[in-house]
């Protein structure tokens, strides 16, 4: 029971800090891509330029720094 | 003549508990945080007069017909209330500093750990026969590291409305105290110079953006978690309604009218549940403190994601932003824009920290989304 | 082809029954006087033609799920709208006159006779066999004399259901008729002189003051008188957020959107009892005429009260201002103004009389509580 | 851990069928004609939004305890909703223009006959064996014609609930079309000449007038058609709330506020009643195409109606306005000024046109009480 | 049951458009009527002068007319 | 039966008017008080000096008339 319990807990913890950067992770790669795509049709409405390619590299690498930093724990 | 008997009787000085009395004096406070302190003051003035309401007794307001428990059944458990407040809050949102660095979203995640180190910790209380919590409860005394009063609400309402009064209050409290929670963590967890780098500044977000990003975000809801779709979809018609341009008229009434009323009936509804027999049980002692460790961890969490991140990005990241992600908005962006400056005084971190601070709410939403799954009905 | 002949038979030509014809004229009469005389236009227009659609035969609006059943359900059996207008009037009445002079509360507690020397007289008619009123119509009915709607409409809500209609219309319509009801009385009973006391002017009152009276309020309703405590709860919750000055919208959202749109459904259900049915019977007629004289007797004692206070204090007191203790509020303090001006042309006592006039809602409400506690379910 | 494949088998992309992928791609297409062509937003907006909340598969949203079913069991099935926003339609409605020129609510009844034609075909359809309505749904489906929202949605509430997400769609989309589907109409059956007819500037009406018509109205409708009282009913109520000038403060916030709130939810509980199982079946086809003909036939007869009267009256009538018969207000109108102009630039038919649109509503109010009374149960 | 629908159909839509019509009408006199009362009494606030008698008579014609043309249908 | 109705009015209408005049008279003190401790404690936003003790001695002297007014009916 005891153990169970913090089994149950220990599960949950991981499925669910997996899922929201699972799905924070999504968002930032549908946002980048969703933004990019605008600025290239109506073009210029923004200070600085987004190269996305670069962009969508620094998002992978901090993907999987997380995911690293994640089995640390 | 007995009827004076009878009105004897009938008064509180006859019927009232010592427990009612202690919750009533609890309330006053957090009036008086509320009204001279100004902590959170639009639910804890509501919550709190509704709980000196609710401890008056042999008068039925809390419970049968009374008005609060109507409010309670009617707009609680249904689960009405929290979803209209989240869809006036989408209303309020302005995503232009998240659209204009999805990067921050990580923060937001981040933060969220708070939430799930809080549950693993209340069920270790339990299985330490501390205190005893299913894991349901657990889930839901979690979600209070979430520092988002109606996710906490709707959570609890839909896994532990016995601790519903507790939670609420806990949660409120601490968004209220986060001006004092967070800095001490925030500098313990960053060197001065983190605390000194500015930021580049945001580009400018066109309206198109604006417009798409609620329904790319609902989108995602759809495909990936759809328990979290009530929440996170409400949110997002809000947001919706207040970007597209084409119906202001709803929109303004969901800013002012709309959510202003539902938050009076929300707090009084809240504070039913703020009658000493429910109130004063030992759990609540539990939910006070696992609320802070959660409200602690999710801001350590936050700060140290964004040390890694500006160690992974060329572009500078501030780490106190990182402290934004666990909701409160804008407070918690406020504290992060006060301590930057305090290392240094050209650093306006304020329009920085409202990304991962909106990020932070999409966080807690999705963190609810996983909590009603694994361990709803 | 046989449908003609369906449609003549239900029609209202061919359904309507005399009494609906009548009831239909007499919701036009209250239209009238609330559009052509302006009295209480709020209450009468919404009541008024919530009447007519209720003698509408052969269809259901104040019946089944008609929409003004609903809302009678909803509303007014649930206690929830009389109590959230309560709300709202507590959040547009300013307590400074009579934190500025307190003494005034005894102006308020002696109006509150019409009530129960109301009451005690319906029984007397029951007794005699003119009428057949129970203990619980014969309270609800004294209620009109304290001249407040919401709390007639709870109290009758409570206590005489089938009364309701009737008793709704009494205490609205005499309300609207104080400008006319009131003067005579008021000049039988004092002197030239009385009327043309001049009274000293009001010190300023702190904001300390208006915080904390409604909080006071509350809690000696808590400790003294359980059953009043939905009533001025509710009242008092109003009160507190418009005084904090910390949720500056939600009070200013309770005294416009929200009021408005409880008023409009609480007159339309109030409407649904005046169906033919329910409200031409004898006992509407013994209800006017007993309410009639409760405002009378009330605005007697307020004013005899007034003559006394006026002999006992060292300080200026004057009688007409004892009027205003039945409440009405403005409308009341209007009409002692208007009244001493007659006598004295330098004499304002319009903000005196308001200390009275909020003295007796809180009268009433104190008196509801008892009839409730005693009387009640 | 099994708990990844719970999470799977839980998402969207597991559980979604083809059925709900459409429904959202249909509902975006509503969110893009409202959003970027601005096409009746305030409606589409919401009911697309709703859609998409309700087409998201394994969550309680538009079913059960959902927010969405919630809304339409308390708003629409009772009937309160489109009964509220007809209240506010009334307390937004100028008769004045009609009250000038009463004839023209002979235009606001041959538009009608739409909705008569699509009812015989309807019928003749499932005579025919192409479709199986009952009379019931025929009628409900007929209403579209109304070209009135709330209208078209009260009667599919009492008559035909299942198709409610298919009419109330039909019937927005088509008011939205009006623009596009009723010149060609108005020109086909039109000469140039006569669609440049300029017709006699309107008489100024008083304030008694406009305080007296929706008593006046709603006095007929009680004697001669009391099954479309409520409709009616609530039409005058906030039509008299407009005019008669005391209760200001009660129009105001029916105009704003309330009708805002109402239209908010009304839209997510349609938008219920957009979930692929119910909506994508044969007869949602068939409302569609009776929907378009019923708009087209009811435009016709106006237009028609609007030549007979310029024939037999002396006074000049331009029969272009009779195509605003069919309601859609304001936007009929404009159409009528628009194809007006084309043919005389100083010829401004919109004040002219505005007494058969309001006269539309009326009509088509009628024409739901004749439904309800014949088909209804 | 076939043309029992259409007769159906057929009756709804004779005594439908009746009402229509006959409601309408009786609305147009009792406005006419409430209108041409009202400015006798206070006289005076428009521009042209209505004289109810010949409007009654329009109204009175067009409601012939629309009798006739739904006879013809 | 008829007296008992009456009976029953009778002591309600003491009883009721006992209440209200005891609330109220407890409201008018506590009222006084709070404000007097509070002008003590933030003294002087206000006109008229409020010597708290004479209007309690007032306060004290209408209370007593009312019992005996009341007492004479
Ligand atoms: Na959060
Ligand atoms: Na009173
Ligand atoms: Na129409």
């Amino acid at each position: 029971m005891t153990s169970d319990l913090l089994t149950q807990g220990l599960e949950l913890m991981v499925v669910g800090m997996g899922t929201v950067f699972a799905f924070l992770t999504l968002l930032v790669f549908a946002t980048a891509t969703m933004s990019r795509l605008i600025q290239r049709w109506q073009g210029a409405d923004d200070d600085m330029p987004a190269p996305g390619a670069d962009r969508a590299a620094e998002v992978a690498a901090i993907a999987a720094a997380i995911a690293l930093h994640r089995r640390r724990r | 003549m007995e009827l004076f008997g009878e009105l004897w009787a009938s008064s509180g000085m006859y019927q009232m508990t010592w427990g009612q009395l202690a919750m009533i004096g609890v309330c006053l406070l957090l009036l008086y945080l509320a009204i001279v302190r100004r902590f959170e003051p639009l639910l804890l003035v509501t919550i709190g007069f509704g709980g000196i309401l609710s401890n008056i007794p042999g008068v039925e307001i809390a419970t049968g017909n009374g008005l609060l428990h109507l409010a309670y059944v009617v707009g609680i458990e249904s689960g009405a209330f929290p979803l209209i407040i989240f869809m006036g809050v989408g209303a309020l949102t302005d995503f232009g500093p998240l659209l204009a660095n999805p990067k921050t979203l990580f923060l937001g995640a981040a933060a969220q750990f708070g939430i799930f180190a809080t549950l693993l910790g209340a069920l270790g209380l339990s299985a330490l026969g501390v205190f005893d919590f299913s894991v349901r409860e657990a889930a839901a005394i979690g979600i209070i590291g979430g520092a988002d009063g109606p996710t906490a609400i709707y959570v609890a309402g839909k896994l532990a409305p016995d601790l519903l009064g507790a939670i609420a209050v806990a949660a409120y409290s601490y968004m209220a105290l986060v001006p004092l929670i967070q800095p001490p963590i925030m500098r313990l967890l960053t060197t001065a110079e983190e605390r000194a780098i500015e930021m580049r500044q945001l580009r400018v977000v066109s309206r198109t953006e604006r417009v798409l990003f609620p329904l790319l975000l609902l989108l995602l809801v759809a495909l990936m978690l759809p328990s979290a779709a009530p929440l996170l979809g409400m949110f997002c018609f809000g947001n919706l309604m207040r970007e597209c341009g084409v119906v202001d008229r709803l929109s303004e009434t969901t800013q002012t009218s709309l959510i202003n009323i539902v938050t009076i009936f929300l707090g009084l509804a809240v504070g039913s549940k703020l009658a000493a027999g429910q109130f004063l049980v030992p759990s609540t002692l539990g939910i006070l403190l696992l609320g802070m460790v959660a409200f602690a961890i999710g801001t350590a969490s936050g700060v140290l994601m964004g040390r890694l991140m500006n160690l992974l990005t060329r572009e500078p990241i501030n780490p106190l932003i990182g402290a934004a992600g666990v909701s409160a908005v804008p407070m918690a962006s406020r504290v992060a824009n006060r301590v930057g400056l305090e290392a240094n005084p050209h650093n306006y971190l304020l329009m920085h920290a409202m990304g991962p601070n909106v990020a932070g709410v999409i966080g807690s939403a999705v963190a609810a989304g996983v909590m009603i799954l694994f361990a709803g009905p």
